[in-house]
């Protein structure tokens, strides 16, 4: 297609194009208004990406057709190949699934930004049909020395600082970015150890909740488990049951129970002193 | 076929463009409309550049479109943090300049 | 020699500068330094009344221009002094009278503890009085005019602690301001019309202008007059003014400052001259007041008050003289010069009957002093002999003058004010009688008057805590009182006298004031014939009714007109109802209106911006969409703008 | 080239004030002391552009200009008359006394914390309204005078707003809320009338092409420059305008009162006194200088306003509750005479006027500042809350006296003279109004009188039985300026001997004779 594209190089000085650019044109332009209108109007915004890519795409035919060689290629690889992709990756990273509702919000903001879209569209139009642009130069004369070679010689000559400004600021969007997306930790993230040592400092519940049932003597439902320490714990018993008062209080039983059982396990393990010592 | 017909076509993209960024919500359509302008300002340029038969066009174009990639990224950027702290890409939402 | 006459208002204005400026280490000595200042200014005009009469009499008016006061371009005003006949004999009765009430008040004021001020305020006064005889152009005699209407003011109400005084001198100062207006008014007139207003130019000049003019100058002149001089339609502050203490009214309010009005018409008689009109009110508000004042002082059982009402009364016929034109000119002054004498007398006979009363006003609490205080007796006795117009003393001469220039005015006018002149002799006698019967003879009501009367406030000034508040002790007055009331008796016998045998008044003033002989329809037997007779009926009137019969101590209900006059005939009563009534509801409405309206629009104003901007706010809607509707609308408009102007 | 000695009376102040506020937080004595100093070097200054003035010399001496914005020509271009003059002698007089009367007012109260430097904000605050109001009595350059007429505002604004009067007698919440109105509305009121200024000004560039006054005044006198009579017209009413709210005139006077009230009492002398100065004599230099057609057009309809303030100032003044508040509808009247006096078209009306700028000055200073003494002690501005001061206070109900009497213009006073000259002046040319306005002096009378009597006679009441009298600072303040009433009273020779040639100026700017007295005019 580029070679195409060139051969028709020659009759740019003309005031009109040839034939085939013509049919180039209406066809590709038809689509690329299409693909104009389709990313403004899908619901997707996968869609509206893919639709907008198609008319870069175009857009990249239509440089070629102008004689701008470099600006094409570049429109292909860096636009739709890297911007349009990035775009993509947001859209996947906000979910690609969600459709937005194109119900209007704002009270009147549809239909003014429709007519001021509409008079601006009819203005500018004016404005160029208005303005004397019937001279077409052509490229022939600048792209002689080769369209790449042109630029190149422009750019690092007469744009030397622009160029190296827009470096800068490529730069400077990249940090922006990284600075924009990075999330600092703002501290350590907690070892299990640590978060298990918080808990006993708090003091709140030491061990999960107990089911019912854990170190009890009956599997009655109105009798609450005991925790460790042999205290009764009412949460275990239903709402209903305690709101009732209905539950049956066995610790007593079983804290004695429990102490006789340390008492024995201690005299045997030869701890006496130390429960002493821990009664006191 | 004049030549001029590129830059109604390019003007049609803009005013398309431009119509989408006032009726959109969705920040990345937006942003995508924005880009859409871009675009449409680039093909003007090129076409200019062929009408006077000289580079410098072309040469905006280029300018414009390193300028649109660095807006890109930064621009992402930041939806992508609206979005985390707002679960939410709607424009809309960000309406904190209301006194 | 004329350089002293600047003298004559620089020793009190010094005196006055030094005891107000002085501080407390003055207080000792104060009242001496007042009192020498005020009589040196007294041998100083001696001095050039010495010189004075040495001179022929045309060569007698002397002038001292100092310096230029206000010099802008087309406006002279000079700080000068003229001394002619008529200032000197202004200055001697200022001076003399004044420094023997500085004597008095040494020893009325012995006990205030602001006896330092109060002689300053004297000295001020005497300052301020000279500067507005000797001034010789009126915007300098305007200087000396509201100075003693300031002296005044600080005079009257010297016990401020009473809110009465307080009152009573913020009225004198107002209704004189009202006067002086008159005064600026007059003097803005001058200057228009003559374009100078000294005394020289301006009375030279008044052949050469419109009647109309000189009648208005006339009139603001008298206006002027009727504010200091407490005339009708403005004497309502006299009466009140009897709340300072009694040396200020004897030497303020009698003797002196209420008679510069007498002065001011006397000195622009030529404007009178040539302003029938002028002259004719000035009868008028003459006549007016002579009986006014009369009436009020029949009915005032204040002593002071009464006193004060024969001020008023007895400056009408001054006033009544001076609106008479040439012929009457001389009488006026006359009158004024007698009247200084014994009315002052008067004064501070009645200063003295308060000192030995516990400061006691009410006349029906006196009664029967004469045992008590048998000098102030004597003294007070021949002012009111004089005052009445017994013959030989003064008052006999003066008014009688009066009151046959009166008749000589000619026609209708002539016999009307002649008659009203007649009648105000009358009744003089009979007010004066009535003073006298219930202060010196009759009961001794004061007696089993424990309760202080209602008139003494609860506030005592401190000067006046002499006795308690029991029963009161009469007792005569220390020399330094006694000796200026035999002063001024002397004064009350033979001043008239001296003044009126052998026209000698008329000479010495002639030359200043020029005279001329009116032709009265009666001879000057008649007048004085009929005087007697007046006189006569008053004094019987007064015996029959307050000789014969005892006093009440409580004052009866009295007639209407009696009630109506111990209200000062009402007036005060209209000036509350119409000015201050009035006034305070204008005020009141204009603050009103000064918050609503004027500052009302402003705010409103405010306030609209402050709606139309809520409103506008809305469209600040905080959508960056919405905003960027209105960024793309105004690219549009501009390239529709452009695209106009490029198709223009 | 010469020193520039007009630029330095103004920049010494200017300088002082970034000096004081520069003065660290805890030497606050030394900022009081630094700004007094300055301000009696100022003075001094003052003096010797008085003593080196000729009257009978040129119109504008000591001169200076510099280019400055030359696209526009706009020059830096100073000088002085002899009513410029009078009015820098003002306003340097009477700054070393506004400061000594201020001298506690701005102490930062317990409350505060030590970092807290209000007091080297007031008076650094004080020294710059000083050198604004300076370098616009000189400048002759009309953008020039417009930049420090609006610039005025600002230290003003902060000095009204942020320090208030302590004696409030609602909560300090209240208190606050007040001052900032009366600081706001000083503010929008001022900012309207300078921006109908701006635009005048930027007209009379377009119809002029600079801005400088001699420039212009000439072209006019010799015809050269022709202004429409509708354009003069336009002009003359934006410039009028900003100086008639400035001034204040009815019905533009509402800000004084409230501005006046709720700031401290040296500040209200300096507003009432200095400040407002500005507007009159600007009325007297720019508006006649510049458009003498218009101003006579205008003359009737000015002359009924300024009648109106004279008449409804001391009607409002009598119905005021608040000692402050009344002084300040005293000054509107007095205002009206000052106004009056200059648009009479007469020489005694402008001499008077003139005389009055500097005579009000001094006599509002001397009462205001004892009011402001009797009101910090007792803490109220009421009227009503005071009685028997003259009992406890002598010295203090003395000088109050003194000060209402020259409110009053009793003759002696130095506002006499003024007064009198104004009326003089109206009533050759204009009568009735001259009849009318001498009511004024009448009302004067009355609420002066009503006030010292309410507030100074009487009883004691209890609330000021232990009121001390004036201390030796605040005697300083008083004495030289009632001794300056007195003097010029009497002898305002000096003053009227620099006035009058520049009044004779004026007169022959607007082309106006004096009336003819009618005597002489028969001859």
């Amino acid at each position: 297609m580029t070679a195409q594209l060139a051969a028709h190089s020659t009759s740019l000085a003309a005031y009109s194009t040839s034939t085939g650019e013509a049919f180039q044109f209406w066809v590709l332009g038809t689509v690329a208004v299409i693909g104009a209108l389709c990313t403004v109007f899908m619901k997707k915004s996968v869609h509206s990406a893919l639709c907008l890519a198609g008319t870069m795409i175009i857009l990249a035919v239509f440089y070629l057709a102008n004689g701008a060689y470099f600006l094409g290629i570049v429109q292909v690889v860096v636009y739709t190949g890297a911007i349009m992709m990035l775009f993509l990756f947001v859209v996947m990273l906000v979910g690609v699934t969600a459709a937005d509702s194109l119900t209007e919000t704002i009270k009147g903001q549809r239909w003014l930004a429709l007519l001021c879209g509409l008079g601006f569209g009819i203005l500018l139009c004016a404005g160029i049909g208005n303005a004397s642009l019937n001279e077409f130069n052509g490229l022939a004369q600048a792209n002689a020395g080769g369209n790449v070679e042109g630029l190149a010689t422009l750019i690092f000559t007469k744009y030397v600082f622009a160029f190296e400004i827009t470096g800068a600021l490529l730069i400077t969007a990249a940090v922006g970015a990284m600075v924009l997306t990075h999330r600092e930790r703002t501290e350590r993230a907690k070892t299990q150890r640590e978060m298990a040592e918080e808990r006993v400092r708090k003091n709140v519940q030491l061990p999960p909740l107990p089911a019912p049932g854990v170190y009890a003597r009956h599997n009655a439902v109105d009798i609450p488990g005991l925790l460790p320490d042999g205290t009764p714990s009412e949460l275990t018993v239903i709402k209903t049951l305690r709101d009732r008062g209905q539950i049956r209080d066995v610790s007593d039983e079983a804290l004695k129970d429990l102490k006789a059982l340390e008492q024995r396990s201690g005299e045997r393990l030869g701890r006496g002193d130390r429960a002493e010592e821990a009664a006191k | 076929m004049n030549p001029v017909n590129y830059l109604y076509l390019a003007a049609l993209l803009f005013t398309i463009g431009a119509t989408g960024v006032l009726i959109r919500r969705n920040a990345i359509v937006v942003f995508m409309c924005i880009e859409l302008m871009l675009n449409a300002c680039n093909l003007a340029f090129v076409t200019f550049s062929r009408m006077h038969g000289n580079l410098d066009g072309q040469i905006i174009a280029f300018f414009t479109m390193v300028v649109a990639a660095a807006e890109v990224v930064v621009g992402l950027a930041i939806i992508v943090s609206l979005f985390r702290s707002r679960h939410s890409a709607s424009v809309d939402d960000a309406s904190l300049m209301k006194l | 020699m004329e350089n002293l006459i600047a003298l004559l208002v620089a020793a009190p204005l010094l005196g006055a500068a030094v005891l107000l400026c002085g501080g407390r280490r003055l207080d000792a000595v104060g009242h001496w330094i007042g009192t020498a200042l005020a009589s040196a200014s007294f041998v100083i005009g001696a001095i050039l009344f010495a010189d004075m009469l040495g001179k022929d009499e045309e060569h007698r008016a002397v002038g001292q221009h100092l310096f230029s006061w206000i010099p802008v371009e087309g406006f002279q005003a000079d700080i000068g002094f003229q001394l002619d006949q008529l200032s000197m004999t202004f200055v001697l009765l200022i001076t003399g009278v004044g420094s023997l009430i500085h004597v008095y008040s040494i020893g009325y004021m012995e006990h205030d503890e602001r006896r330092r001020r109060f002689f300053g305020y004297l000295n001020l006064f005497l300052a301020a009085m000279l500067l507005l005889v000797l001034a010789d152009n009126y915007l300098l005699l305007y200087v000396g005019w509201e100075g003693v209407g300031l002296a005044s003011y600080l005079l009257i109400g010297f016990w401020q602690h009473k809110p009465s005084a307080a009152t009573a001198a913020k009225k004198a100062f107002l209704v004189n301001r009202v006067g002086d207006m008159g005064l600026s008014i007059a003097i803005m007139l001058m200057f228009t019309t003559f374009g100078t207003f000294a005394f020289g130019p301006v009375l030279e000049a008044t052949g050469e202008t419109g009647e109309g003019k000189l009648t208005a100058i006339g009139l603001m002149l008298l206006l002027a007059a009727c504010g200091k001089s407490a005339q009708v339609p403005l004497q309502s502050w006299l009466g009140d003014a009897m709340e300072g203490p009694t040396p200020v009214s004897a030497l303020i309010h009698a003797a002196t400052m209420v008679t510069a009005g007498v002065y001011l018409i006397v000195r622009s008689g030529e404007i009178f001259n040539a302003a029938p009109d002028a002259q004719l009110v000035t009868t008028v508000v003459g006549a007016v007041t002579l009986l006014f004042g009369a009436i009020v002082g029949c009915a005032k059982d204040d002593i002071k008050k009464a006193l004060a009402g024969s001020t008023m009364s007895q400056i009408g016929y001054m006033i009544l003289a001076a609106g008479l034109g040439p012929i009457g000119y001389v009488f006026a002054i006359m009158h004024l010069v007698t009247h200084g004498f014994f009315k002052a007398g008067l004064f501070l006979g009645a200063g003295s009957v308060m000192h030995g009363m516990n400061d006691e006003v009410d006349m029906r609490k006196y009664g029967g002093l004469r045992k008590y205080m048998p000098v102030t007796f004597v003294t007070f006795g021949l002012g009111y002999l004089a005052i009445i117009g017994f013959p030989g003393l003064s008052g006999f001469f003066s008014k009688d003058k009066i009151i046959e220039a009166a008749f000589a005015k000619g026609g209708t006018e002539g016999w009307i004010l002649g008659g009203v002149a007649l009648l105000g002799a009358a009744i003089t006698a009979f007010y004066m009688t009535r003073v006298m019967l219930m202060t010196f003879f009759g009961e001794e009501r004061w007696r089993n008057q424990p309760t202080p009367s209602p008139a003494e406030s609860d506030v005592e000034p401190a000067a006046e805590h002499r006795g308690t508040h029991a029963e009161p002790h009469p007792h005569e007055s220390p020399k330094s009182m006694t000796i200026p009331m035999i002063v001024l008796a002397f004064g009350s016998v033979f001043a008239g006298g001296f003044f009126g045998i052998g026209d000698r008044f008329l000479h010495w003033l002639e030359p200043v004031t020029e005279h001329a002989h009116g032709h009265s329809p009666l001879s000057a037997t008649t007048v004085t014939l009929s005087t007697m007779v007046v006189l006569v009926i008053g004094v019987g009137l007064a015996y029959l009714q307050y000789g014969r019969r005892p006093v009440p101590v409580v004052a009866p209900r009295g007639s209407l007109l009696t009630r109506a006059a111990r209200r000062d005939l009402l007036q005060d009563d209209f000036n509350h109802v119409v000015l201050v009534r009035g006034g305070e509801h204008l005020t009141r409405s204009l603050v009103y209106v000064d918050h609503t309206l004027v500052d009302g629009v402003v705010n409103g104003t405010a306030a609209s911006m402050g709606g139309l901007s809520g409103r506008l706010r809305k469209l600040q809607n905080g959508y960056a969409r919405s905003y960027a509707v209105s960024m793309f609308g105004g690219a549009a408009i501009l390239i529709a703008a452009t695209l106009l102007m490029r198709a223009v | 080239m010469s020193f520039p000695l007009l630029t330095a009376t103004a920049a010494l102040p200017a300088i002082g004030a970034i000096a004081t506020a520069a003065v660290p937080a805890a030497r606050r004595t030394a900022a009081k002391w630094l700004a007094l100093l300055v301000s009696l070097a100022t003075l001094a200054l003052a003096v010797v552009v008085l003593v080196r003035f000729d009257p009978d010399g040129d119109r504008y001496q000591l001169t200076e200009s510099h280019s400055w914005i030359k696209d526009f020509g706009v020059r830096y271009e100073l000088g002085v008359d002899g009513i410029a003059v009078a009015l820098i002698a003002l306003t340097a007089l009477l700054i070393p006394f506004v400061i000594l009367a201020g001298w506690h007012d701005a102490d930062p109260l317990e409350t505060h914390s030590s970092r807290w430097r209000p007091t080297q904000g007031f008076f650094a605050l004080i020294l710059a309204v000083e050198a604004m109001v300076i370098i616009s009595f000189e400048a002759t350059d009309v953008f020039l005078f417009y930049i420090f007429f609006e610039a005025m505002l600002i230290p003003l604004y902060f000095l009204i707003g942020g320090f208030g009067d302590r004696a409030h007698a609602g909560s300090d919440e209240h208190a606050a809320a007040q001052r900032s109105y009366a600081a706001v509305k000083f503010l929008l009121y001022n900012l309207v009338g300078g921006l109908i200024m701006l635009a005048a000004v930027i007209g009379l560039y377009v119809v002029a092409g600079n801005f400088s006054l001699q420039e212009i005044a000439e072209a006019r006198a010799n015809g050269s420059l022709d202004m429409a009579t509708n354009t003069e017209r336009w002009l003359f009413l934006g410039f009028f305008f900003a100086f008639a709210v400035k001034a204040p005139l009815w019905p533009l006077h509402t800000w004084l009162p409230n501005a006046m009230g709720e700031a401290t009492a040296p500040v209200a002398v300096l507003i009432t006194a200095v400040v407002d100065k500005v507007g009159t004599f600007a009325m007297l230099r720019f508006c006649l200088g510049l458009f003498p057609e218009a101003s006579k057009w205008a003359t009737p309809a000015i002359l009924v306003l300024a009648t109106i303030s004279i008449i409804y100032g001391a009607l409002l003044a009598v119905g005021q509750r608040d000692i402050k508040r009344l002084v300040a509808y005293a000054s509107i009247s007095h205002f009206g005479f000052i106004i009056m006096g200059i648009f009479a078209m007469t020489s005694q009306g402008q001499s008077g006027a003139t005389l009055y700028m500097v005579n009000h000055g001094i006599s509002t200073a001397a009462l205001m500042l004892v009011a402001g003494f009797l009101i910090s002690r007792r803490g109220s501005r009421l009227i009503a809350d005071y009685g028997g001061v003259q009992k406890v206070a002598p010295v203090l109900a003395g000088t109050f006296l003194i000060g209402s009497l020259a409110t009053l213009s009793l003759p002696g006073l130095a506002p006499f003279v003024s007064e009198f000259l104004v009326l003089v002046g109206t009533f050759s040319r204009y009568p009735a109004i001259g009849i009318i306005a001498t009511f004024g002096i009448v009302l004067a009378a009355l609420y002066t009188l009503v006030l010292y009597q309410r507030t100074m006679t009487g009883p004691v009441r209890p609330e000021v039985s232990a009121m001390p009298d004036l201390r030796v600072r605040e005697l300083a303040v008083i004495a030289p300026l009632i001794a300056l009433l007195i003097f010029l009273g009497v002898y305002p020779k000096p003053l009227t001997d620099i006035v009058n040639p520049a009044v004779k100026q004026t007169m022959s700017d607007v082309q106006k004779k004096d009336p003819q007295p009618e005597v002489e005019a028969v001859k």
